[in-house]
């Protein structure tokens, strides 16, 4: 017998615990070949209020087991995920999430209640790794008020599942994860990127034209199990656990950690299937263990 | 420049000139390759390449029979029209990857077929002579015509080209209507990490995976388009 | 001619760039293999006042890139090391500096002035990311008033020169280099390790006895070139970059980002001759491109 | 059990039973892996392995002719006596590794030699005999008597032992003063690391890789040293 995968976040149920990480799936109709029957959910590309062009090229940047990225959260804006992705969505057999951007509280909270209720979207997943451009550019991310207000913004205008994506590169997550929770998240990701940098050695200036770019990869994997960890650790609802995942044993690893579910992103990017293949993967671990279905994973979850 | 064969009747049947895969192997590094399709028949694909950096000179390194995960073909390749008569492939360095398909697809859509070669040095030179007329040309002249590609090139109804970035924007200022097949990283090959931008004349950015490689000479914003990747070094 | 790779980190004058990195090089005497003609200087295991005996096995993990550690700073204590290692440094054509710990400021301050004069030793690492322990166990490294306290307590006791090692694990690294600054180091070493976890499948345990450990190797060099390069915009004083270096080009990464030195790490594990191999790699990256003095690579550091 | 062979003279000259060489190669995983020598002639030294993970994958994937960058003799071998009458060599699993060397040094000795090899299934056996006598138990008595390794030992003057820290622990108890291998996870193999800790009866810690990998069983404390490292498990 197939064990059981299918795991609820707060109110959303999934039929398995392996979903697409946003920025790394597109809108998820870009590539008829990737495997979606085993998709547990898609968080689509970060989007802003309004169209957004990116940064310029050089985007990306390899580095020792993973990559650096400056897109630049480019983007239609909301509109135009209404009008040209969201009628798709509706017809899909697994629920995708928005993951939402903007400059201040009250611009996350305008583009929830823009995309509240329209069908296809299941619920929203909010970036914090964005600049505060009202507080000098800090990230909300790192700031456990700044973090609770755009929660607060985004809770008031949906009823939808609301999730919070966590910052990597801040000194106590459990802080920040506290502060989201108090604020009204329905559930928690994290992680997101790390802030990296890559010099070229022929122009001696940064690889990325933005300088800087985000971690990602199976290089950051250690760093992202101890900090979705931290998370599970400080607050009741649910945490989905992201960063490096490529195999079922990594992503087990999250789920032992304390994660209900878990992300994959640049992953797919090396192998379109990766997804598919983690989800498989669980199952046949959860078989070969005599485990009938998921939620009887041991867990590691000491509490403070 | 070594050549690289694999099996892959998928591929090898549908893949048009101007269309790349995506390679990736273990252990490897983490993100696929990608490489333009050099030549194929039905049942195999050939790739062109040199030991440039890690990813070149593993797979340099591979012996007959070992097994690599072949992604395409992706992106959109070049536009041949039946009818034209008179064309012109300009490939700089490795950029005669794409070129045997295009001589092939012109030939076959009736095109006098002229192939303009060019490196910095003689030893760089592709010795490839792919369609009816070949024409060399080497930065320090020695071999074949001293000076750039471009100039070198005779004119054509249709113009179609690849190498550096560099190379090709000096295309696009003599034949604003040439098809060009640009270089950029690549995060995923399949259009979702939109890692590969091109900036576009028009404002904003296209995908070189998905809207490209290649594009309309005029349509891109070479002042903005990295000419300095590691890779587009000619060497 | 081959190109001067001569530096002055403050008033410490070194042959090359090429620093044993704290922990990774013992006490200098294990390894009668190791190259050492090249070696700018050596940083010692960390060590605290009294003998530690370190964490249970398993103390070290490997992850993609990198590995994890909890060696929980094995070592003999001060005086110790004042007997049996500081002799034979004094006899050594490189300088050796001891990487300092303490559980309170004042316990850095009583080990800085315990070293201090003790022919061999030529200077001190202050290593913060240490818990503190009068403060509920919050790393002093986290803080930018404890970090600067221990700074300060150790300038106090010593005339020698007083770098400090700093923590990645911050939302801003430039707050606390200037802290330290402030209060009196000669130099910033960045940075230490990460903390990252890592789940054994057979136990549903962490890896390591320590449930945590740092992580280090080329998979944090992105994160740690970053980092050194925040730090050396926010600050006067030198930076010495630490973080993956394995090869010359990951070295010059952190040289062209703003570092005077660098220290190398892990490396030294797999290749007992990385130090040598990074420094002649500098030298001939010069001469290639026509540079006949360190001090002559392009550097980028622009200035807020 | 597979075996390697590699050409490293100065190694192959110098080893002693129970030291340990360190492998690395490219690309492989970030950290060396340590194997015990497990033959030596003048000129080449062999080890023996089984395909657990990663690292001893990519091993038995090579080539003959590739280059594997090995780092030794490491650790404080056995210390066989002269004179001594009788010897007992214990192994389990991939424990046999360093007991060739240590028959061999042993009959030097002027020992007689029993080996006494242990695993879970026939299967599993190595089929080695060097030495004067050997001896089989296996945990399901599939082959030789049924049950430990350790039950199946006779007494001897010198007992050395190598094999999953389990089994080493249960020779701790029947035998003190027994030479025991153990395993840990190693960083450098060279002493700077204390990645290798072990756990001493005494308190505090050594290095497996210098102080050990040998042990007189009874300075060990047992219940400390993980005995449940991934490739520990006998496969
Ligand atoms: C459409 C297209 C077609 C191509 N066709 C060919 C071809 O036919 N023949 C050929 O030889 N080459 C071709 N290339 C380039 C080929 O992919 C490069 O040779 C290759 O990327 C160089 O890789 P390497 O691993 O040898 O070098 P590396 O050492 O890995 O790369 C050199 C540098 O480029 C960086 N880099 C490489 N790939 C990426 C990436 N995806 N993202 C970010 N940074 C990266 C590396 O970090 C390094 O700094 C093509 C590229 C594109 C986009
Ligand atoms: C002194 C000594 C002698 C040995 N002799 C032999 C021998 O003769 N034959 C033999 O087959 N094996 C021997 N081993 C064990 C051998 O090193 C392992 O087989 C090997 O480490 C397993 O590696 P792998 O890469 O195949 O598996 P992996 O998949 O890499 O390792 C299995 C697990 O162990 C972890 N791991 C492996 N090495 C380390 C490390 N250094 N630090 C932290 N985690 C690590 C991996 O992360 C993984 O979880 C010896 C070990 C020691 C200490
Ligand atoms: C190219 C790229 C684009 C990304 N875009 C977004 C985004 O728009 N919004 C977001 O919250 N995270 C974004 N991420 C972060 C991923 O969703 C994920 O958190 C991160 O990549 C770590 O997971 P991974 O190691 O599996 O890739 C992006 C990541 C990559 C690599
Ligand atoms: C096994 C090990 C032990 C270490 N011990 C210390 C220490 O005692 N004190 C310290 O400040 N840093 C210590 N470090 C951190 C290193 O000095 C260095 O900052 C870090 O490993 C990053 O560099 P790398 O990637 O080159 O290894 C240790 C690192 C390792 C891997
Ligand atoms: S390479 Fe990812 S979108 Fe083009
Ligand atoms: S493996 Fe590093 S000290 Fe033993």
């Amino acid at each position: 017998m197939t064990p059981d995968l299918s795991v609820a976040v707060g109110a959303l149920k999934l039929r398995g615990p392996v979903l697409a990480a946003s920025g790394t799936f597109g809108y998820g109709t870009e590539v008829p070949l990737l495997e979606r029957r085993s998709l547990g959910a898609m968080v689509s590309k970060g989007i802003f209020l309004r169209p957004r062009e990116g940064t310029a090229p050089p985007r990306i940047a390899e580095t020792p087991g993973g990559m650096l990225n400056a897109i630049g959260l480019q983007g239609p804006g909301a509109d135009a995920l209404v009008r040209d992705y969201a009628p798709q969505w509706a017809d899909w057999d697994f629920p995708v999430l928005v993951n939402i951007n903007g400059e201040s509280a009250s611009e996350y909270g305008e583009l929830a209640a823009r995309l509240d209720g329209v069908p296809g979207i299941a619920g929203f997943e909010i970036n914090i790794s964005c600049p505060n451009v009202e507080q000098g550019g800090l990230y909300f991310g790192n700031d456990p008020r700044a973090a609770a207000a755009v929660t607060e913004a985004v809770r008031r205008r949906t009823k939808l599942p609301v999730w919070v994506k966590l910052t990597p590169m801040v000194s106590d997550i459990g802080v920040i994860a506290r502060a989201v929770e108090t604020a009204g998240a329905d559930a928690l990701c994290a992680i997101n990127t790390f802030v990296g940098m890559s010099i070229d050695l022929n122009s001696y200036l940064p690889r990325l034209s933005f300088r800087t770019g985000g971690l990602s990869g199976p290089a950051i994997r250690p760093l992202a199990v101890h900090l979705a960890h931290q998370a599970a650790r400080a607050v009741r609802i649910p945490v989905i656990g992201i960063g490096g995942i490529a195999r079922a044993e990594d992503a087990l690893e999250f789920l032992v950690a304390g994660c209900s579910a878990v992300q994959v992103g640049t992953a797919t990017f090396v192998n379109p299937n990766a997804i598919a293949e983690v989800h498989d993967g669980i199952s046949a671990f959860l078989e070969s263990r005599g485990l009938t279905s998921l939620a009887d994973l041991p867990r590691y979850l000491p509490r403070d | 420049m070594f050549v690289i064969g694999m099996h892959g009747p998928e591929i090898a049947s549908t893949v048009r000139a101007g269309q790349f895969v995506n390679l990736g192997w273990s252990p490897g590094p983490l993100l696929r390759r990608p490489f333009s399709v050099y030549r194929s028949d039905g049942e195999h694909i050939e790739v062109v390449l040199n030991a440039v950096g890690t990813g070149t000179a593993q797979l340099l390194g591979m012996d007959i029979g070992e097994h690599v995960s072949c992604l395409g073909p992706l992106g959109r390749g070049f536009e041949i029209r039946p009818g034209i008569r008179t064309a012109v492939l300009i490939s700089g360095g490795l950029g005669v990857a794409p070129m045997p398909l295009a001589a092939r697809d012109a030939r076959q859509a009736g095109a006098h077929v002229t192939w303009v070669h060019g490196a910095r040095t003689a030893v760089e030179l592709c010795s490839e002579t792919e369609g009816d007329e070949v024409i060399w040309a080497t930065d320090d002249g020695t071999e074949g015509s001293r000076g750039t590609v471009v100039a070198a090139a005779p004119q054509a109804e249709v113009v179609l080209a690849c190498g550096p970035n560099r190379m090709l924007a000096a295309v696009a200022e003599r034949w604003p209507e040439a098809q060009v097949a640009v270089e950029t990283y690549m995060g995923c090959g399949t259009g979702v990490c939109l890692g590969c931008a091109v900036p576009l004349k028009r404002g904003g950015y296209d995908r070189a995976c998905r809207e490209g490689p290649v594009y309309r000479a005029a349509d891109i914003d070479w002042g903005a388009l990295p000419s300095h990747l590691s890779y587009a070094v000619t060497r």
